[in-house]
């Protein structure tokens, strides 16, 4: 499996999201903005966390714009699977290859610490590794991670079950204490409706080996890494 | 050239007739300028430097002592750690957010200037009482400018420390450290060789902020200082900053480049005279050249702005355009503004027009230096031989005073400043910042480098010589605590106006016990920075020479954690608890007293304690190892047990000393450390530390959170449920910080 | 060609959450401004431009808001002319 | 007593670096418009209060700028009406 990172000025999750890759057994290969046209040789394509121009504007908002993303729409068009993490997943909003907005915390501060999110769907090509229902401890490192969209889009979100990743308490119950940013229904992460496009705010790169804090991140990249190689 | 100018510019009659000999004539108005900022105490460091010279500077590991833009130690496997602190005290006060945020800008252009990959940060912040709604303004924003820029540039925040005291109202004190990675070989100083060679700014461009910031950092704070340094408050912009660090780190690897500085205080004039004056060369630069933010500034302004997120590059003959093109794929520029010369001038033109020409070496290394008289004050030796007695009698129920220190902001846990921060990104962070020292890992190797920063400066205040003593002692055990054998260290040395012979002996006195720890544990100081005349209306802080101790761990499965890990393992105390309670937080907390002499510091003992320490994680007994400071004994054990909160425990103790219970509870007696460990390796713990001759003690156990947490002394007792534990400790910053009302 | 100064509001849709907008309606009232009703907080974004008229100024503008300023999902805009200097 | 809607401007002051200025400016001038010459960011605050006259409505958010709204060290601010309910 060979994966592209494709970064921004700005970006800084791409060593992480490539080490991650790497780690799992797969190639990873960080594919600077102004490259255009190579995607097609890579398996999937991966937006990693940081803060792309600054996040300006509004996170996400200007490397949206970036000419390599008309190459990022054709990769996921053509079914490729596409995973934006933080920051990358702010742009994949942006570019509306997913739906709705991330706007600030609600707490109006940046959190970052572990959080817990239960694996709602473990059928997509990112999560196959997963229990379904699974509780992962994954930590997340964002000011602007508030999900949100307009009322039919959320119930359209729920009602076709594309929400892939929610936060929940040690129980693994979506409660209020439980939600770090204030993001409608606790949603962490989605996935769009051809279910090879994944957003989210988490970062499993973080939680790759124990003595990180966690290896619950892991199965994410195996589940991507093998699901290709099957496909392959 | 009129003597209020003169005076303007901070310099003193003798120092303008200096600046004549050196000229062979009258300075021009930028002339002055640029001696103004290279003789200001920030870069001349007037009236520091001679006393800086007493601390010990070498050993074997050292790879780059004082003097660069920052200190470089040998951590092993080939790789070295570039590391150094820096203040923002001045700034912070007038603007938090940027003040705190250009801080750390600064500190990790020192740092990614040497080669190294920055690859931690660390903030030391000191403010008055958070009862006051200024302080909280300043608190809250000054965390959010630390956090925001960092987060940004995708440094992890590893640690620090949050003092509240009223010794710092009007006056924070925001320090920012920083550590680097580098191979060994890939070093790189800051110093123009090569004549003819061209100099470039590279980043960002030209404005009139922070002018005259270098002499405004070393003038004191006045009621109407809010005013008239409005012009001075510069913008950071952490997302240049990190495109800056990405090409400088392309630019030093594609041999392009001789040198490299930061431009920070005094700018342009301070890069290029010291550039030039490390190589014994001169510089010519052409400011019509330089690009600017704005239309019509002058040399004088261009020389001395202090915009952020510059860089000078001394770039090899003939290859410019290279520099330009790694400069361009990050989307910034770089601009020929002169070149090196032989004549050792630092000579500036405007179209040709001569402004500027200066001897380099007297700029940069002819700042007069002074010794200044030092005097203790009367009323400190008064308050350090103050009576104590009724304070050790317990006034009221113990488990109140207990929870009362828990929840006391300097005690409280630190979460909500450091949940604002990245702390796990570039996945390296072993240890976050809420245990006695961070640490990162070396990608590649079994190595991991450990970073603290410590200073109580009620101690050092109360007596400063022992107080900068325990401060290292403090730095080191925390070191030892995670595993790490304490190195090196960076210091920051924040103190009053040196002016006054009271605050010249604090700072002589604190410098003799820095040096004297530093000796003792084999721990060089490579770097660090002054900050003086950090007065409000004519008070000065407390003396706080902030240490920045960086370790080595050899072996990352050896790293240890200071929360309890499980119930049933024994309770180790290693050390000896003894009645001091001078300049405690319970004086401070139950009393409003800072008082009293500071506890012995054995440094002797504390090498050993430290040795023991190291021994039992190399050894792999412990399950934890927590240090002993701020609330003493019992705030340790609480600390312990609760962790980061997510899954804490209780604890059992009993303690026999011969010693009276508030002694024993809340003195802040030095050289102690709790450890835990699983009953079977208790006798190999108290073994290793009586091979060490540290005394030992099992103190008790740790239990499940809901047996509470109870101990035990000869002749009085406290427990308390967990939960209300939690809640005083981790409720204390956000319910402070999360009411609304944000005056500022 | 003149030279255009433009003024662009960008405003949370009614409706959608503002947390900026909460928190200062929440500290304005706890600072002694009970009367305070609602608070949103927008973006105000000045754009100097050259523009052959006010016209193509404000459609440049517009534009602008469309393929970046605002996010349709979230945000509204109004764009308006703060003064042409020649 | 009537209900005003008020429109707050904070800018950040003229010499002041503005890091989002800058990079909008960027992103405008590659996504085609190089004829924009100057991009500055600030905030637009709408406060909707009930006040005793158009002069008091202006006098208080005037206060609220002062007291909390701008930062004085790094931004000025504007106050305007926009238009009255009663
Ligand atoms: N400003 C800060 N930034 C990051 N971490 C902090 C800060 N202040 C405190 N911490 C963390 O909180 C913990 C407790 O701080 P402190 O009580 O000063 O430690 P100690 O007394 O063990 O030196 C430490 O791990 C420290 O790194
Ligand atoms: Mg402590």
């Amino acid at each position: 499996m060979k994966a592209a990172v494709v970064t921004f000025p700005g970006s800084n999750g791409d060593f992480d999201l490539r080490e991650a890759v790497q780690w799992v057994g797969g190639e990873a290969h960080i594919v600077w903005h102004r490259e255009r046209g190579g995607l097609k040789n890579y398996d999937a394509v991966l937006l990693p966390g940081g803060f792309s121009y600054g996040d300006y504007l509004r996170a996400g908002a200007i490397a949206s714009l970036s000419p390599i993303m008309e190459d990022v729409v054709a990769f996921a068009k053509a079914g490729g699977p596409v995973l934006g993490i933080c920051n990358g997943f702010q742009t994949l909003c942006e570019a509306r290859l997913l739906p709705g907005a991330l706007i600030r915390n609600e707490q109006l501060r940046f959190e970052g610490r572990d959080i817990r999110v239960r694996v709602e769907r473990n059928d997509t090509v990112f999560t196959t590794d997963y229990r379904q229902a699974q509780v992962l401890a994954i930590p997340i490192a964002h000011g602007e991670g508030n999900y949100e969209a307009d009322k039919a889009t959320l119930e359209r979100l729920e009602g076709d079950g594309r929400v892939v990743f929610r936060y929940v308490d040690a129980r693994g119950e979506p409660t209020e204490e439980s939600n770090p940013n204030g993001a409608w229904h606790n949603i962490a992460g989605i996935i769009n409706e051809a279910g090879n496009v994944l957003g989210m705010m988490p970062h499993p790169e973080r939680a790759m080996e124990q003595i990180l804090g966690s290896t619950d991140g892991a199965a994410l990249f195996t589940s991507l890494v093998s699901s290709l190689v099957e496909s392959a | 050239m009129t003597p209020e100018l003169v005076a303007d510019h901070g310099l003193s009659p003798d120092e303008y007739e200096r600046v004549r000999r050196i000229l062979e004539r009258d300075p021009t108005l930028t002339e002055l300028g640029v001696f103004s900022a290279m003789w200001s105490e920030h870069c001349g460091y007037k009236n520091s430097r001679r006393l800086l010279r007493l601390l010990p500077t070498e050993a074997p590991w050292v790879i780059q002592g004082p003097g660069e833009n920052a200190g470089v130690i040998d951590v092993g496997d080939g790789w070295a750690l570039a590391f150094k602190i820096e203040s923002h005290n001045h700034p912070s006060a007038v603007e938090p957010y940027q003040g705190a945020a250009t801080g750390v800008g600064g500190i990790l252009r020192d740092i990614f200037t040497m080669g190294a990959r920055p690859v931690a940060v660390l903030d030391s912040l000191r403010f008055g009482d958070l009862d006051d709604a200024r302080v909280r303004y300043l608190f809250g924003g000054v965390v959010s400018g630390v956090g925001d820029y960092g987060n940004c540039v995708g440094i992890p925040n590893i640690g620090g420390e949050v003092v509240f005291d009223r010794g710092y109202e009007g006056n924070p004190i925001v320090n920012a450290m920083c550590l680097g990675l580098l191979r060994k070989e890939e070093l790189i100083t800051a110093s123009a060789t090569g004549v003819g060679n061209a100099l470039m700014t590279v980043g960002a461009r030209t404005g009139r902020d922070g002018i005259h910031g270098a002499t405004f950092a070393s003038e004191e704070l006045s009621e109407g200082s809010d005013e008239s340094s409005r012009p001075q408050v510069q913008v950071g912009d952490p997302f240049t900053e990190k495109l800056l660090l990405e090409a400088s780190l392309e630019l030093i690897k594609s041999g392009a480049i001789t040198g490299i500085q930061d431009m920070g205080a005094a700018g342009i004039t301070s890069s290029a005279s010291e550039m030039a004056g490390r190589a014994g060369n001169g510089v010519e630069l052409e400011m019509t050249s330089v690009p600017t933010r704005e239309r019509g500034m002058t040399p004088y302004e261009i020389l001395l702005s202090e915009s952020q997120e510059r860089m000078l590059v001394v770039a090899e003959k003939g290859r410019e355009g290279e520099v330009k093109a790694i400069l361009a794929k990050w989307e910034l520029e770089a601009v020929e503004i002169g070149h090196v010369t032989d004549d050792g001038r630092f000579r500036v033109v405007e179209n040709g027009v001569l402004v500027a020409d200066i001897p380099v070496l007297p700029l940069t290394q002819g700042c007069p230096t002074y010794e200044r008289e030092g005097v203790e004050s009367e009323d400190i030796v008064r308050l350090r031989h103050t009576d104590l007695s009724e304070h050790l009698i317990p006034e009221g129920d113990l488990t109140k005073t207990f929870l009362l220190l828990l929840g006391s902001p300097n005690i409280a846990s630190k979460r909500w400043v450091y949940r604002q921060y990245d702390t796990t990104i570039r996945t390296a962070t072993a240890v976050r910042p809420g245990g006695d020292a961070g640490v990162i890992r070396i990608r590649g190797t079994t190595r991991a480098v450990a970073a603290t920063t410590d200073c109580n400066g009620r101690f050092v205040y109360l007596e400063p010589r022992r107080g900068a003593m325990i401060a290292v002692a403090e730095a080191a055990r925390n070191l030892a605590c995670v595993g790490a054998l304490p190195t090196a260290i960076t210091n920051n040395l924040n103190f009053g106006n040196p002016l006054k012979p009271h605050i010249y002996y604090q700072l002589r006195e604190a410098v003799l016990g820095m040096a004297a720890a530093c000796e003792a544990f084999e721990t060089p100081v490579t770097g660090g920075n002054v900050s003086l005349y950090n007065e409000t209306d004519g008070r000065a802080i407390y003396p706080t020479p902030v240490i920045g101790m960086v370790g080595v761990i050899e072996d990352v499965s050896t790293i240890t954690r200071h929360a309890f890990t499980a119930s049933g393992d024994d309770i180790i105390l290693l050390g000896t608890n003894t009645e001091e309670l001078g300049g405690s937080e319970y004086l401070y907390v139950t009393a409003d007293l800072v008082a009293g002499a500071p506890p012995a510091v054995d440094l002797d003992a504390e090498r050993s304690l430290q040795g023991a320490v190291l021994a039992m994680t190399r050894a792999r007994v412990l399950h934890s190892a927590h240090d002993c400071s701020d609330g003493g004994l019992v705030c340790t054990l609480a600390e312990c047990a609760l962790g980061d909160g997510e899954s804490p425990l209780g604890v059992r103790v009993k303690l026999d000393d011969d010693v009276r219970p508030v002694g024993v509870l809340f003195g802040e007696a030095q050289g102690r450390i709790v450890v835990s460990c699983d009953p079977a390796h208790s006798e190999e713990v108290l073994r290793i530390a009586a091979l060490h001759e540290v005394p030992a003690q099992k103190i008790g156990k740790v239990t499940a959170a809901a047996e509470g947490f109870s101990i035990a002394l000869r002749a009085a007792s406290v427990s308390a449920s967990v939960a209300a534990m939690c809640d005083a400790y981790f409720g204390a910053l956000p319910r402070l910080m999360d009411t609304p009302a944000r005056e500022i | 060609m003149s030279r255009y100064h433009l003024e662009i509001r960008v405003k949370p849709r009614p409706g959608l959450l503002d947390p900026q907008g909460k928190a200062i309606h929440g500290a304005l009232r706890s600072l002694g401004w009970p009367e305070v009703d609602e608070v949103r907080v927008g973006k105000a974004i000045y754009v100097d431009l050259d523009a052959a008229s006010e016209r193509d100024a404000l459609d440049k503008a517009t534009a602008m808001c469309r393929k970046l300023l605002a996010n349709p999902v979230t945000e509204d805009f109004e764009v308006a002319l703060a003064g042409a200097r020649p």
